[in-house]
């Protein structure tokens, strides 16, 4: 076989011709021809007044400048707002006169995707909504259906449940704690906050089988039993867990910056908070003790003695003081769930299709930030005919433009951290 | 032998170049080009040493100011790396993390990155910024924070210009940056932009006073000793002798409102208002990208090494020795130079290359087979520098002056960059107001007090 | 609150300086590996159907597809063939950095190949020389490495990884697609013809009790045995049917003789 | 007689694949190599007219009245598959010959190329020629080393003589061959998985469409024919449109090879027209010898489908053999006498599909092996209560979601036995007896056997 001419081939016939065609030219000029100017009003800077006529009443009001106001949107690509949050402040100089949040942009309609699926698939759709701590979301969902289908959970799996919710409780508020350094400017607490929270999730994860979004939780009791690996992390962990959360807040508590910074900043009254519905630590800061673990008991919390810690001040430094006692009555808790853990299964007897007698049930769980709810309906098919998710976090979300108004700019991101929004769960 | 269809070059690099790892890259173009430079210079030194050396007798002030502001300018690019490098480590070290370690040995060539990465980016300028005051900020800001070295003392000889007025000048050319800071808050049409700027404005003018009135009380106990009182050379001079002489011990409200001040001039972490990021996003730096950026990057770092230069300076007696030395050891019997400098050429030459090799086998043997041939050899070539460096120091350091010098000053301004980074790792940022209202309700009396106090007292005592 | 102003800020700092002495947190993950919990979910590994064999006709699909060659298969495929494993599935670190030292051009350290049998690899290079490092001439230059070692060493199917820049995966894709390409050495090969003509004449008898004498299939590479059966490609002209070739020989073989055929050749070889 | 000979054909069938001494034709080369002879004949006429008069244009109109159709398994008309390649943009467009005969008893492509290589080489240039591709790959079995060699001489000696090479008959185009020899799976014969092979890649079909002719070899179009298809293209452009329609308007235009095995007295590969009728077919290789009675005709290769006596006067084209149930397929016609099985025919038939299949697709690769094994169990006389009507849903079900055409054709053995052979099978299920003696061996039946 003769040895072919390795010189590169030109292209065939029809290739070349078809590139030896005239570009066709170019009618109109390109947006980015820099001989095409801006609209005439270059001089004013931008205001982000919505061009459509104002809806309502308030709208108008928020959207007419006064004389040294300007707009400016904080956010929804913003390094301080926790998720995906758009706040438009109205200040004037540093000073913020009005707020308007605005939500939406992490929507994905979570409750019609519960309504399309079956009883076991609705579990797993919850956990992405507060990433932060999943299975406070599994927790009602599952509370919920056993109250349809009436069906009694083994003690054994209620002891775990409550066991691995309270330490992910632990887990959530380290968290919090480096995020409101963060925003605030400090760079080694949220290192620390990681560290520690990796800690407990690794452990979490030799118990679910996963970190963050953990699908643990069953209809009628847990997926897994407590294992070894588990249980040793586990001793590890809570024989030096006290010292550590400690050595955390020794660093930021009495910090003069930091509390000068946090002190009488967003403060939240009883009114206030009792007439937004606001839940949780945020409202225990502001001095009203009402905690679903111990106003709505569920599970075995009525057996466990811990008790409510309660501030007055309603300031961002009391609902950051209030959390770091949360961690310490968590422990607590913990402590006594491992001391009394009965024997026995893990999960009740289920028929393999869900089909629940037609109703409603209504349950609610004492998450990290406030009242985690769920109100499912069934019409006795194996979907749920409605579920409805009630997130602490949208509601305290909704407190913003009531405690923000008079603090400067810097405060709003003090108090929004303070706040601990997780978008995931406002926006479902 | 079947014949090969032939089909499209897929587009792939040259087989050779494609395949070099990044170290063998640099090496084949460094080294051919290190070598044909030192054949050009030595012929051109050889040519034009004689009419070189008596046009510099001519006039050799004017070449000795032109030598020395390129050298300052020169440097400060260098110290910005270093600290760069510094602050991730030392930030990294508290957060319980390891800080860079992939680029280049222990990560030294981390701070190289974002420089090369800076120089490589496009810097565009938003529509609507008026572009010539957008352009003009970064120089504005960078060269005012250069300019200022000029007149530190280094060591007793080394000192760029010697201005007897050299603190009142370090002061003018310190406040030119917030200048530069507030052209760039205003010209990059930017609402977060603008507020940085503002912040800027009020922060370092609000903080300038203190720190001029808290320096003033050095300048008095200056007088009593000195004639030039402002010169930051005859400052030194004035805290020569042991410890106990540094004005840090004589001055001490003096030197803590100074250390504030100084904080908030550099914009560092209690007072960095101007670039909160949680706050407004970058502050003034938002819509700059590229080498602008780079330029107020560099200029943040200069600012904190000048700022702890001063410190070190004027409260902790610049390059005197807290002690000097009780047994005197002198040299002077070992003359290197009198042997001749080709020999000492020679044995230099011979100890490094010894040196590498042996140092190179060293290291394969610990690091194991990870370690190959190359990079074992670049391991050994730098190790044998770091020695011969050492030794060179340690023999200046007890032989010449200036040689001690620049060491006991490097180390002082070191420790206060130090300290800065450590607050930085540690403390949140302060609220605007808080900080005005400490500026102007705290440091303003206390500065008052401390001068009245000082003056009063070298007053009583000098009678 | 303590009353002393500078108080906290200096506890603040003092801790900041003990941690900078502290053990630090970090684990240096290509290095040491992540010690991932037992019951962790998060890991890829294949499934078995009820009847116990791998749901996963291991096609390299889902192989060829993945960008950071992060996913690779073991143990037995469909037709019984072995794959090489590659370890524990999560153990990523050693493949992963062998992946992306490649796929930055730098040169792959040669340990990595040793324990899969140290063979010399001067003539793989030879014949990607040849073939210029072309991804696309895989078949051919599989088929001469087959000519170089008469069998296809992982070694050097590793080798062609790493210099040709091919994703392992596609190499082994080919590798164990086509027939004619094997992974053991190749010890007595008897091959059986299954063309339409043989199998009127009772081809697929012969085929089936052959293969149960000798303990493996067509296609599955020696068994205990030690012979290998194999299918011819195509009938040559001439031959009567049904065709059955030891080592190349024609063998006149008639239904009932087969068997016994194939039990004395299976016993000679272990005996 | 070996399958490889050429059978002479009646008089009537024309001749245009193998220059083979028939009554009357003109006397085909001495040797098949013979440049000079084969140009005396008429070869590389085609060419040059195609490329001087005709232009690309030309050629395509030429071919879409013919009405010619493809030889392979699909049948389709070519014309219309030759504009769209032309018509697909492409940094480069390529020409593949399909000769990797996949079925193993199957010759025709080999003794084509072994007798009549230039009309493939003509044909393939012309193809070149039409879409503007500049490089033609033949793809041959490795076993085929007479056609190997005879195909490298011959583009040897067409190259040195300008007809194909850098520049063709001195027009500036370059049209360049190359031979490829492949081995290693039966699937190589279908085209997407044959492109796969040459491409170094697992031969796995792909979705059609986007059909070979928009993103074939490396993603450029591609035109992939048989060796017959490219060896009649000359013949159309020499003889003119009219001469092709002659034969007989109704059926299509064109020969087909057709090799022919089995209990016939001489096996072999004859040249039939399409339209022919399986009957003729038979009467070619010379009907069943005396001992032996006709029982069955297995049309289509190991896919094929068994037809019964009555199915004889069905006519060898794709329609009628479709409706009959069975395909054209590989060419090849295997005849069943009265000593074989049927049942277990299909039943191997379909082990053999389900071990040769790439396992691609879920239906094909777990359908075809149930299915096998619902034959083996018919065959060993455990059939489950419900076996036809499983075995006719599942089939449905694989040929339904097939991706290729050996997943689409692979069920017709089984259907065919249940079609045509019905009491044959309901002989294994119910009375778990098989006429033929295979199955179960009766002490009476086993002389006729063959062995």
């Amino acid at each position: 076989m003769p040895a072919r001419p390795t010189a590169p081939r030109p292209q065939n016939s029809r290739v070349k011709a078809r590139a030896a065609q005239p570009q066709p030219q170019q009618q109109e000029p390109s947006a980015d021809d820099p001989r095409v100017m801006l609209d005439r009003q270059l001089g004013t800077l931008y205001e982000p007044i919505p061009p459509y006529p104002t809806r309502t009443e308030r709208e108008g009001e928020f959207y007419s400048l006064g004389d040294g106001e300007m707009f400016l949107n904080l956010g929804p690509h913003h390094p301080a707002t926790h998720g995906v949050l758009r706040l438009v402040l109205k200040l004037s100089g540093e000073q913020v006169v009005d707020v308007d949040p605005v939500l939406g942009y992490l929507h994905r309609g979570v409750e019609k995707i519960c309504e399309n699926s079956d009883y076991y698939h609705v579990i797993d759709q919850v956990d992405p909504l507060e990433y932060v701590s999943s299975l406070f979301q599994e927790w009602p969902a599952v509370l919920a259906f056993e109250k349809l289908m009436d069906v009694q959970v083994p003690r054994r799996a209620e002891y775990i449940r409550v066991l691995s919710g309270e330490l992910l409780r632990v887990a959530s508020h380290t968290l919090f704690m480096g995020f409101q350094a963060l925003d605030l400017g400090g760079l080694t607490p949220i290192l620390y906050g990681f560290i520690e929270r990796d800690e407990i999730v690794e452990m979490l994860a030799a118990l679910t089988g996963a970190r963050m979004l953990f699908n643990y939780f069953r209809i009628g009791g847990v997926n897994g039993d407590l294992n070894h690996e588990f249980m040793s992390r586990l001793g590890d962990w809570m024989s030096r867990a006290a010292k550590q959360s400690q050595a955390q807040s020794a660093l930021l508590n009495e910090n003069e910056i930091f509390v000068r910074r946090m002190r009488d900043v967003g403060v939240l009254d009883r009114a206030t908070a009792l007439r937004y519905g606001v839940s949780g630590p945020n409202l225990r800061a502001a001095g009203v003790p009402f905690d679903v673990r111990r106003a709505h008991p569920y599970s075995i919390y009525p057996e466990l003695d811990f008790n409510v810690p309660t501030r007055d001040e309603g300031d961002a430094l009391a609902r950051y003081l209030l959390r770091v006692d949360e961690i310490r009555e968590s422990i607590k808790i913990i402590d006594q769930c491992l001391n009394n853990m009965p024997d026995g299964p893990i999960t009740a007897k289920l028929p393999r299709l869900l089909r629940p007698r037609p109703g409603r049930a209504w349950a609610a769980v004492e998450g990290p930030r406030g009242m985690q709810g769920v109100y499912a309906m069934s019409d006795g098919t194996d979907q749920p005919y409605r579920f409805r998710i009630h997130d602490p976090s949208f509601v305290n979300i909704q407190t913003v433009p009531a405690i923000l108004p008079g603090g400067l700019l810097a405060d709003t991101m003090a108090i929004v951290a303070s706040l601990d929004p997780i978008m995931g769960g406002i926006d479902k | 032998m079947r014949a090969i269809p032939i089909r499209p070059v897929l587009a792939y690099p040259g087989q050779f170049w494609g395949r070099r790892s990044l170290v063998e890259r640099l090496a084949m173009i460094l080294i051919p080009a290190a070598m044909v430079a030192a054949v050009v210079t030595a012929v051109v030194l050889y040519l034009a040493i004689p009419p070189l050396l008596d046009f510099l007798g001519a006039n050799f002030p004017l070449i000795r100011f032109f030598i020395a502001a390129t050298a300052i300018l020169v440097l400060t690019i260098p110290t910005a790396f270093v600290l760069i490098y510094l602050e991730l480590k030392v930030i990294a070290r508290m957060n319980l993390r390891v800080g860079p370690n992939r680029v280049g040995p222990w990560g030294i060539a981390m701070s190289l990155m974002p420089g090369l990465k800076v120089l490589s980016k496009e810097d565009f300028t938003p529509t609507g910024a008026d572009a010539t005051v957008f352009t003009l900020a970064p120089v504005v800001t960078f060269l005012a924070s250069v300019m200022t070295l000029l007149v530190i003392p280094f060591a007793p000889g080394v000192v760029g210009l010697d201005l007897n007025i050299g603190l009142l000048y370090f002061f003018a050319m310190g406040g030119l940056t917030v200048l530069g800071l507030l052209m760039a808050g205003w010209s990059s049409f930017n609402k977060y932009s603008l507020l940085g700027g503002l912040r800027s404005a009020a922060q370092i003018i609000s903080y300038e006073i203190p720190l001029t009135l808290s320096v003033v009380g050095v300048i008095i106990l200056a007088s009593t000793k000195t004639a030039q009182t402002l010169s930051l050379n005859h400052i030194v001079l004035a805290q020569s002798g042991s410890a106990l002489d540094w004005f840090v011990f004589k001055q001490p409200l003096a030197f803590l409102i100074f250390f504030i001040a100084a904080t908030a001039e550099a914009n560092r972490t209690p007072f960095d208002m101007t670039e909160a990021d949680s706050e407004i996003v970058a502050g003034f730096a938002t819509e700059y990208s590229g080498m602008r950026f780079g330029f107020f990057f560099f200029a943040e770092y200069v600012n904190v090494f000048i700022v702890s230069a001063l410190a070190a300076t004027i409260f902790f007696g610049g390059w005197n020795a807290p002690f000097n030395w009780p047994w005197p050891v002198n040299l002077n019997a070992f003359q290197p130079l009198s042997y001749g400098p080709a020999v000492w050429f020679a044995v230099a030459a011979m100890v490094v290359l010894v040196g590498t090799y042996f140092l190179a086998m060293v290291v394969r043997l610990l690091g194991g087979r990870s370690w190959d041939a190359g990079s074992a050899l670049v391991m050994g070539a730098i190790v044998i520098f770091v020695i011969v460096g050492g030794v060179v120091t340690l023999a200046g350091f007890i032989a010449l002056d200036w040689v001690r010098g620049i060491v006991w000053f490097m180390a002082k301004t070191y420790a206060f960059v130090i300290t800065f980074v450590w607050m930085r790792a540690t403390l949140p940022r302060v609220r605007v107001d808080q900080l005005m209202g400490f500026a102007w309700k705290w440091l303003l009396p206390a500065s008052l007090v401390n001068l009245f106090v000082t003056a009063t007292a070298v007053l009583i005592l000098n009678r | 609150m303590s009353f002393v102003p500078g108080l906290g800020i200096a506890k603040g700092m003092a801790l900041t300086m003990r941690r900078f002495f502290a053990p630090k947190a970090t684990v240096q993950y290509p290095e040491t590996p992540a010690d991932v919990a037992v019951r962790f979910r998060g890991r890829l590994q294949l499934l078995y159907d009820e009847l116990g064999n791998v749901k996963c006709e291991t096609c390299f699909q889902c192989a060829q597809a993945c960008p950071v060659e992060c996913i690779d298969m073991g143990g037995f495929d469909t037709r019984g063939r072995f794959h090489i494993h590659w370890g524990a599935a999560e153990q990523y670190a050693e493949r992963r950095q062998g992946s992306a030292l490649r796929r930055s051009g730098r040169p792959v350290p040669d340990q990595e190949y040793t324990h899969f049998g140290a063979i010399d690899l001067a003539p793989v290079d030879a014949i990607l020389q040849k073939y210029d490092f072309e991804k696309t001439e895989m078949l051919a230059i599989l088929e001469s490495i087959q000519g170089v070692y008469g069998y296809l060493p992982v070694a050097a199917l590793k080798r062609v990884s790493d210099v040709s820049g091919a994703p392992y995966a596609l190499i082994y894709g080919t590798a164990t697609y086509y027939r004619h390409l094997r992974f053991e050495q190749a010890g007595h090969v008897v091959a059986v013809c299954r063309c339409t003509a043989c199998l009127v004449a009772g081809g697929s008898r012969v085929a089936r009790t052959i293969a149960r004498e000798l303990g493996t299939e067509i296609g599955r590479g020696p068994a205990a045995s030690g012979v290998s059966l194999e299918q011819i490609p195509a009938h040559p002209h001439g031959a009567h049917s049904p065709l059955v070739t030891l080592d190349g020989k024609t063998q006149q073989l008639s239904q009932s003789g087969a068997a016994a055929w194939a039990r004395a050749l299976a016993g000679r070889t272990v005996a | 007689m070996s399958p490889a000979n050429i059978l002479p054909t009646p008089g009537r069938f024309p001749r245009l694949l193998l220059p083979v001494a028939t009554l009357g034709g003109p006397t085909p080369p001495a040797r098949p190599t013979d440049l000079d002879a084969a140009v005396a004949v008429g070869a590389f006429s085609s060419l040059r007219k195609a490329i001087d008069d005709l232009r690309a244009e030309g050629v395509l109109n030429a071919l879409t009245e013919s009405g010619m159709r493809g030889r392979g398994r699909g049948g389709l008309p070519i014309g219309e598959k030759w504009r769209a390649c032309a018509r697909a943009a492409g940094d480069a467009h390529y020409v593949v010959v399909n000769a990797y005969q996949s079925d193993p008893a199957v010759l025709t492509d080999r003794v084509l190329l072994q007798n009549n290589p230039y009309a493939v080489i003509e044909g393939a240039a012309i193809a070149a020629f039409a879409i503007g591709a500049a490089e033609v790959i033949v793809a041959v079995r490795v076993e085929a080393t007479e056609a190997i060699k005879v195909l490298e001489t011959a583009i040897a000696a067409a190259e040195r003589a300008g007809y194909i090479g850098p520049n063709v008959l001195n027009s500036g185009i370059e049209i360049h061959f190359s031979v490829r020899p492949m081995q290693g799976s039966y699937m190589l014969g279908e085209e997407t998985v044959l492109l796969k092979g040459l491409e170094g890649k697992r031969g796995q079909p792909e979705q059609q469409p986007p059909h070979t002719t928009t993103r074939g070899l490396f993603g450029q179009p591609t035109l992939i024919h048989g060796p017959q298809t490219f060896a009649a293209v000359p013949t159309i452009l020499a003889g003119g449109i009219a001469g092709f329609l002659e034969t007989d308007p109704r059926t299509f235009a064109g020969t087909v090879l057709v090799q022919i095995s089995g209990a016939v007295t001489t096996p072999g590969i004859a040249e039939i027209p399409f339209g022919a009728t399986l009957h003729e077919i038979l009467d070619v290789a010379g009907g069943v010898p005396a001992p032996r009675k006709f029982k069955a005709m297995l049309v289509g290769g190991p896919s094929g489908a068994i037809l019964p006596a009555e199915a004889l006067s069905v006519a060898f084209d794709h329609e009628s053999l479709a409706t009959a149930g069975a395909q054209v397929g590989s060419g090849s016609v295997v005849v069943l006498d009265q000593s074989t099985c049927v049942v277990d025919l299909a039943a191997v038939l379909t082990r053999f599909c389900a071990d040769e299949a790439c396992g691609k697709t879920i239906p094909c690769r777990i359908g075809l092996r149930r299915l096998a094994e619902i034959g083996a169990r018919i065959c060993e006389g455990q059939p489950r209560g419900d076996e036809i009507t499983r075995l006719t849903d599942l089939s449905a079900d694989v040929a339904a979601s097939a991706l290729c055409d050996h997943e689409r054709k692979a069920t017709l053995s089984m259907l065919s036995v249940v079609r045509y052979f019905r009491d044959e099978l309901d002989a294994h299920i119910v009375r778990n007896a098989c006429p033929a003696g295979i199955c179960h061996p009766k002490a009476d039946a086993r002389a006729g056997a063959v062995s």
